[in-house]
């Protein structure tokens, strides 16, 4: 049984979409019913999970696939944090989902590949080989296009194109990457890091410039970054997929396991290879800020922001100090806690008020009180201000520069925040300040999205008020650098 | 996980003006949001006058709330108490206002953390609190709407901002040298040899913009006339004192003194002075404040016996400063004769108390401070309370000269700042032995009284002349009057860095040139003479 | 010169003269011709092998009898598509090297 | 071991069935004849899975006299895979041959050339005998360049004219190699050959057998004919002719390189083969990305994945062969065979329905073809992504192998063309993807029903499925397989 657990997770996302794709449009109940089961039962056995792990079980599934090819499922503390972040948020982002399209078509093809997606980022989070971990890694991409493209129109289209453009170049180059370091090492499990003494620093630092760039792209490092601020012409849910949920989170989990399961943080070290990608994820941070700030409409601006505050994790995985890491872990979840809460009232805007540039926002707050204030509070955590999640991030992230003697991280933290504030107060101050257009038509009717909104809202909140206790995001970040990266 | 230990009050006495806040965002309560406000403080001033033993923890908040009550804290914490429940009862009348409920709930949140900020004993407690204190207080701000106290929020917002970026990274600096999340070893870490200084500058980079240190004090005189009047009077009385407390907290004893106290002298004259160019008296006492700060801070700067006797000085005169903002709204609310001149009366009574005049409040304050000082500094002192005194016969003309209709309840409205009044002058007769080390005797003691009376003496012509002939009349904020007004401006960035989803130009020619070569290959004639020569080829490359 | 070194010879000229026709003609029914050229000539050649040792040797006898009747289909199957092919086209010769033939 | 020989029996039979009856009795027959063959197929496939290689002297004479065939994993492996798709294209066949008078000859030409094709291919990858294999590729060309000419229009007979003039040129190449072994060693069995005395003239005969060889399987630069032949072909004659035919001739080649003369290859001859690989992947690909017809795009993909199969040359042959990584190469290569056969056969059904319903294979044509028929569409997608290698696939299973061993020997340029050849393939494959599923209103005709539709699924969902079930294929493949081939990495 317990060998199998991994396996079972996996299917309350595989067996819903396979079904999903053979329904008729018109069968909403049974869609439904198939994706919000799937996600509860999923959480389900994720909590049977942490039960078992915490008791001290540990999970380890092998598919032997070809020479040297092995799809191994194992389940660490890392693995358990994301994989209960997406399922959560998948909960929420698929009722959430139901309510948005109402009565738009294709739905089955929809609720197939976003099943399919959550799959695909499930097994990312499980895989205990790195070929496992690109598998699913490219069926996350290939699950993802028809996402993007939902819409069919010209736009959806050349955003859909234009995310393949960056992702199949950089999939190939992982790939490419791997390839490379197995055909040194062997096959490469999480489980024991391999040794590379046997290949030669120079090709090594090669292989880790490429593996960055192959996982980099999802986590849209700059210059990988072009596509997300494209995608968001996607469908809200979508776009909460793509920011907070999978695809993002998938590019920074990869980067995770890349420097401490593939190299191992004594080799990065050595290669000297950490401090040039906290300095690029810097760049990121203040790049993706600034191109933020010149955005009009509501969700480009919350894109370049993802853009921007995935690069907190990115930065604080590379700097691989103790609080660093934390840090970046911990805001694994803080960042994707926020940034749903807003994509979600991002699209209650564009749904029920039909705003979709900051201009409309005025006056919202005073109409659409519980979505506004959802899009405050994930706004004022972006900027970091407590006691919202965000700023714990900012502290252990501080604290790890100093630890790494990269003081140059306080200016970069101290900078990014005056930049967030920047693109997210005008938002509130027009939100709750400016008059509303008298013939705007603006209401929050729709339990369904706004409950969602609230609860990601609440979420990051306790995640910040309650950081210190053993359950919060940060509480288990320290777990996780405990347990398997800083003995 | 444990919800606390140690005494609940003080976590108690946070928590409630939160509950209070939420309460006020219920639609049924909205409306009257207003007549929560003066439960809000209650637990707190219970707790300052109770006292509090031992430290309060919540392990799981945050990352680890602890608070405690020593003297000082207990002092600021009564007078921050007091000052905003009077605020509280002043604010009533504003019942039934629009935005009120808004007003009321970040009311409550300021509230709940400036009453954290004298409470907490860890880092990010004493920070959240900060935050909330600062950022919070930008509601109060603009609460009229008016383009004038908008356009005071907007200078207000981006300066606390950038102070609470300050703040974070030089907290964060004190963290990581002291190891410790605990305030009182961050200090002694930042005072330990060899630290950081960048880490000193910055915290008293954050603090100072709080506490209206001069040059970080700009948005003092805009921000704190446009607010309500009760919202003016705990600005200016009980907020600004957070981050004199967090410059006590944090800044090392001795450290920078050589930058504070000349800073904080040039506060202290130059606000005064320039604050007889005011107009507006809430705006001439919002002056008042900075140059009062300006004296704390200097007294922080020069540390020792100055330094803690601080806090007594701060209960003065915040108690003071309410009373005299306060004043400016009973002033607007009352036009008969009598009743001008009894809040004139009562105005004059409480400056003399803050200009020090013998056997005041403010008389006392200044003694229990000196003793504690360098002669020159001391000399700075008294000299500073010409100034004060100037300013502040400035604004009684200023407030004399203001005029205002009837409204209902006046008495209730007058006995407000009439309390804190009484409590301003003789609250500090209470605490003197415990502050100052000596009996009621030293008091008068003739040096003492004339000490302190000169001062006010040798003000009087200079604020004749003042009142005779006029400075000329200008607009709050100073500094900025000079660099020129803030605007928002766009960031001007060059275009993104992004790849071209497009390729067809590369697409055409290829075409053309893919169909040219296949047209050549697919001839016989060509292909048929490739195949002997491949075999020749493959021929020559086999052993 | 004795026999076998005749056939053998006789067998290569077989296939360069079908290999020069193959490559120069355009005419597709001279093409069949040229490849029927050198099937013969590899067939004369191959015999011409079989006979080592001047001991004949049936096998190639099977071989080449059974490339023989390959070699027939195939050029009857090749005959037939010209002549479809001529009969769609009203060209003998392949679209591309149209112009001169 | 009656299986083995049931799968050359039986098409051929049927073959002969289908010319003899008429009409309706001929379509009975031919389908009785492929269930047949395709039970024989899997049955042999098991029989080899359980009990090893089965082998067979015609007449019970033995070699250097006798005719041996015998089904090793490799052989059993490709049969299972021509018996899926032939069944496939059989099922889809009758309803696609073009109406009219042209469709009627067709349906006549169709089941005996087809039962025919599938003889010859199970002849050629089970024949040990150089002579036989000759015999088995000439009656597979001849069969093929039928299926081409079927429906008798000019631009197919020009085309199936042009097919005839390369495979003829192809065999006869071939025969001369044939002949000089003969000549050589007077004996044509491979296991004979394995262990003879080399002699002078073996190079040239190896040469020449191998150029034939390339310009049947259409290797760059001898691929002109294949496009125009593919592409003008009825769908399921193109799906035979671009998932199969090639196979046949490549799988002669790694025969030749890997068991007959392993010991002829030398690192030049081996480049130079990769390296044409490496053009037809390059050129392939790029013409693939211009064009304006479904097939040919399909039809070029063909190209450039044959010249993928050429890249195992360098790595599992010569000197590498002893390496442990040559393992690796030589099951990526037939892996990649296998995968793409069923995934292109899969390609060119789906194409064929859309065709029917929309009458031309212009991309314009097919815009938003995705809404009306979502399951041929999604099979086209499948297909894609193994063509492109990308994970879960056979293809991609085959491209991790070859790219890993391609880096453990130190050859990177070749894993770098594999990586690239992907990405090509992504950028040509993407354009009909985001058309057929692009929105358009567009009068659909009648549909085919559910039941052919999911044909293709089927062909493309095996493809998928050898990338993540590939444990029991590779040790299908391991059975009898060259030493170049044992386990390694």
């Amino acid at each position: 049984m317990t060998g199998l657990l991994p396996i079972f997770i996996l299917l309350t996302s595989l067996v819903p979409a396979a079904i999903t794709f053979f329904l008729r449009q018109e069968s909403y109940r049974l869609r439904n019913a198939l994706n919000l089961g799937g996600a509860v039962v999923k959480g389900a056995l994720i909590v049977a999970m942490l039960v078992a792990v915490a008791g001290g079980a540990s999970f380890e599934t092998a598919i032997p696939l070809a020479p040297g090819l092995v799809l191994l499922l194992r389940i660490d503390a890392l693995a358990l944090l994301f994989v209960s972040l997406s399922a959560t948020l998948w909960l929420l982002t698929t009722i959430y989902a139901i309510s948005y399209l109402g009565e738009k078509p294709e739905q089955s093809r929809f609720f197939g590949f976003f099943s399919l997606c959550v799959f695909a980022t499930t097994g990312i989070a499980l895989s205990g080989s790195l070929i496992s971990f690109f598998i699913f890694f490219e069926l996350l991409t290939l699950s993802t296009w028809p996402l993007v493209a939902h819409k069919q129109d010209a736009a959806s289209l050349r955003a859909a194109r234009g995310y393949l453009l960056y992702a199949l170049p950089c999939s190939t180059i992982l790939l490419v990457a791997i390839v490379w370091l197995e055909s040194a090492t062997g096959p490469i499990l999480f489980t024991d890091p391999p040794d590379l003494s046997g290949v030669d620093p120079a090709s090594l630092r090669v292989i880790f410039a490429l593996f960055i760039v192959g996982v980099g792209m999802k986590a849209a490092i700059i210059p990988l970054h072009g596509w997300l601020p494209a995608a968001m012409v996607a469908p809200a849910p979508v776009s909460a997929l793509l920011h907070a949920v999978a695809v993002v989170k998938a590019g920074a989990f990869g980067v995770i396991r890349v420097i401490y399961d593939v190299f191992g943080i004594e080799r990065v070290a050595e290669l000297g290879v950490g401090t040039p990608l906290a300095a690029l994820a810097s760049f990121t941070i203040i790049w993706g800020s600034l191109r933020a700030l010149q955005q009009t409409e509501i969700k480009k601006r919350l894109a370049y922001s993802t853009v921007s505050q995935v690069s907190y994790i990115i930065l604080g995985v590379a700097l691989a100090s103790p609080f660093a890491v934390i840090g970046g872990l911990a805001h694994l979840v803080h960042q994707g806690l926020m940034k749903i809460t807003l994509f979600f009232c991002a699209g209650i805007y564009d749904e029920r008020a039909g705003v979709r540039s900051i201009e409309g926002l005025d006056g919202l707050g005073r109409r659409m009180p519980w979505t506004s204030t959802c899009f405050s509070i994930g706004a004022l955590g972006m900027i970091g201000l407590p006691p919202i999640a965000g700023f714990v991030s900012k502290i252990y992230l501080g604290i790890g520069g100093l630890q790494a003697e990269a003081p140059w991280v306080l200016a970069v933290l101290g900078a990014s925040t005056l930049l967030n504030a920047a693109y997210f107060v005008p938002l509130l101050y027009r939100l709750w300040f400016r008059e509303i257009a008298p013939d705007a038509e603006a209401d929050e009717r729709a339990p369904a999205l706004v409950g969602p909104a609230v609860a990601a809202a609440l979420a990051a909140v306790l995640a910040g008020m309650l950081a210190a206790s053993d359950i919060s995001p940060l509480g288990w970040a320290t777990l996780i650098s405990e347990r398997d990266y800083l003995e | 996980m444990t919800p606390w230990i140690g005494p609940f009050l003080p976590l108690a006495a946070l928590i409630w003006p939160l509950l209070l806040g939420a309460l006020t965002a219920m639609p049924p309560l909205r409306p009257v949001a207003v007549r929560l406000l003066p439960l809000a403080p209650v637990p707190a001033l219970w707790l300052a006058l109770a006292g509090g033993q031992g430290v309060t923890a919540a392990p799981d908040l945050l990352l680890g709330v602890t608070l405690e009550l020593d003297d000082a804290r207990r002092l600021l914490l009564g007078m921050t108490a007091a000052l905003w429940l009077v605020a509280a009862l002043a604010a009533q009348p504003m019942t039934g206002r629009p935005h009120t409920a808004i007003f009321s709930g970040f009311w409550c949140l300021v509230l709940a953390g400036n009453l954290g900020v004298f409470l907490a004993l860890d880092v990010v407690t004493f920070y959240v609190s900060f935050a909330a204190v600062s950022l919070a207080s930008w509601f109060l701000i603009v609460h009229e709407r008016t383009e004038k106290a908008l356009h005071a929020g907007r200078v207000y917002i981006v300066i606390a901002l950038a102070g609470e970026v300050a703040l974070l990274v030089g907290l964060i600096i004190g963290a990581d040298a002291a190891q410790s999340m605990a305030v009182g070893e961050i200090r002694a870490a930042l005072g330990a040899p060899g630290s950081s200084a960048v880490g000193i500058a910055l915290l008293v980079l954050g603090f100072g913009i709080k506490a209206g240190l001069v040059p970080l004090h700009v948005w003092l005189p805009l921000a704190h006339p446009a607010a309500p009047v009760p919202g003016s009077a705990v600005l200016s009385g009980a907020i600004v004192k957070a981050g004199l407390f967090g410059l006590v907290l944090f800044v090392p004893e001795g450290a920078l003194g050589p930058v504070l106290m000349p800073l904080g002298l040039v506060g202290a004259f130059g606000a005064a002075l320039w604050g007889l160019t005011q107009a507006n008296p809430k705006a001439v006492l919002a002056y008042s404040t900075i140059s009062q700060m300006g004296l704390m801070i200097m007294l922080v700067g020069a540390g020792g016996a100055a330094r803690e006797t601080v806090p007594f000085f701060a209960l003065h005169h915040g108690l003071a400063k309410g009373a005299l903002f306060l004043l400016v709204g009973v002033m607007m609310a009352a036009s008969g004769r009598g009743r001008r001149l009894l809040c004139l009366a009562l105005a004059a009574a409480v400056s003399a108390s803050v200009a020090g005049l013998p056997l005041t409040g403010g008389a006392l304050a200044k003694a229990a401070v000196k003793q504690g000082l360098a002669d020159w500094s001391a000399l700075a002192l008294s000299l500073s309370s010409v100034a004060t005194s100037l300013i502040l016969i400035w604004f009684l003309a200023r407030l004399w000269q203001m005029q205002g209709r009837d409204e209902a309840l006046w008495g209730a409205r007058f006995a407000l700042p009439a309390a804190l009044g009484v409590l301003a002058v003789t609250g500090p007769w209470l605490l003197w032995s415990a502050w100052s080390g000596h009996g009621p005797d030293y008091l008068f003691k003739a040096d003492t009284l004339i000490d302190a009376l000169w001062p006010v003496a040798i003000a009087l012509p200079p604020a004749a002349a003042v009142l005779r002939w006029r400075l000329p009349q200008l607009p709050p904020g100073d500094l900025l009057l000079i660099l020129g007004a803030w605007r928002g401006r766009a960031v001007r960035i060059p275009a993104p860095l992004s790849l071209r989803a497009d390729a067809d130009g590369a697409l055409r020619a290829a075409r053309r040139n893919s169909a040219r070569l296949e047209g050549i290959l697919i001839r016989w004639r060509l292909t048929g003479v490739l195949i002997p020569l491949l075999v020749l080829l493959m021929f020559a490359l086999l052993p | 010169m004795t026999g076998p070194t005749l056939y053998a010879l006789t067998g290569a000229a077989l296939v360069g003269i079908g290999v020069f026709g193959l490559i120069s003609a355009r005419h597709l029914l001279r093409r069949v011709v040229a490849f029927n050229l050198i099937g013969s000539g590899l067939f004369v050649f191959l015999g011409a092998a079989g006979a080592r040792g001047g001991a004949a040797d049936p096998l190639p006898q099977a071989l080449i009898i059974t490339g023989i009747v390959v070699a027939l289909s195939a050029s009857a199957l090749a005959v037939g598509l010209v002549v479809a092919h001529a009969r769609a086209s009203g060209r003998p010769a392949l679209p591309e090297e149209d112009e001169e033939a | 071991m009656s299986a083995l020989v049931a799968v050359l029996v039986l098409p051929l039979a049927g073959a002969l069935a289908t010319v003899a009856l008429p009409g309706r009795a001929a379509r009975i027959a031919a389908s009785t004849a492929i269930a047949a063959t395709l039970a024989a197929a899997l049955a042999l496939a098991a029989w080899v899975a359980a009990r090893g290689v089965p082998r067979l002297e015609i007449g019970g004479w033995a070699p250097p006299v006798g005719i041996a065939v015998e089904a090793d994993g490799l052989a059993a492996a490709m049969i299972v895979m021509t018996a899926t798709v032939m069944a496939a294209a059989g099922l889809s066949a009758r309803h696609m041959l073009a109406p009219g008078a042209a469709g009627a000859r067709a349906a006549f030409g169709f089941w005996p050339l087809m039962l025919l094709l599938w003889a010859a291919l199970n002849a050629v990858f089970v024949s040990r005998d150089l002579f036989n294999l000759y015999v088995g590729i000439e009656l597979l060309s001849l069969a093929a360049i039928g299926l081409v000419a079927i429906e008798g229009k000019a631009a197919a007979l020009a085309a199936a004219m042009r097919y005839m003039i390369f495979a003829l040129a192809g065999s006869l190449l071939y025969l001369a190699g044939v002949v000089l072994v003969y000549a050589a060693h007077g004996a044509l069995d491979a296991g004979l050959l394995t262990d003879r005395t080399p002699a002078r003239t073996d190079g040239l005969a190896l040469a020449l057998m191998t150029v034939g060889l390339m310009a049947k399987t259409a290797l760059f630069p001898f691929h002109v004919w294949l496009p125009p032949a593919h592409g003008g072909a009825p769908a399921p004659a193109s799906a035979m002719l671009s998932a199969l035919v090639p196979k046949a001739s490549f799988v002669i080649l790694l025969r030749l390189w890997f068991d007959v003369m392993p010991d002829q290859a030398t690192e030049g001859a081996l480049a130079l083969m990769a390296a044409l690989g490496t053009a037809a992947v390059i050129w392939g690909g790029l013409a693939a990305l211009v064009q304006e017809r479904l097939k040919l795009i399909v039809a070029y993909s063909t190209v450039a994945q044959i010249g993928y199969l050429f890249l195992v040359f360098p790595l599992a042959g010569g000197a590498s062969a002893e390496m442990p990584w040559a393992a690796g190469a030589w099951n990526g290569a037939v892996f990649l065979a296998l995968s793409h056969g069923l995934a292109k056969a899969a390609m060119f059904l789906a194409v064929g329905q859309w065709m029917a319903a929309r009458g031309g294979d212009r991309l314009e044509d097919l815009r938003g073809i995705a809404t009306a028929m979502p399951m041929t569409a999604f099979a086209f997608a499948l297909s894609s992504i193994t063509l492109v290698g990308l994970p879960p696939s056979g293809g991609f299973t085959a491209k991790y192998l070859i790219m890993t061993s391609a880096f453990a020997a130190g050859q990177w340029g070749w894993a770098l063309v594999m990586a690239g050849g992907g990405l090509l393939a992504a950028a040509y494959l993407y354009r009909p993807v985001a058309v057929i599923f692009a929105r358009a209103e567009v009068p659909d005709s009648p549909l085919p029903s559910r039941g052919r539709q999911v044909v293709p699924l089927i062909l493309a969902g095996a493809a998928v499925a050898l990338g993540i079930a590939s444990a029991a294929p590779f040790d299908l493949l391991s059975t009898g397989r060259p030493q170049a081939a044992g386990e390694g990495l």
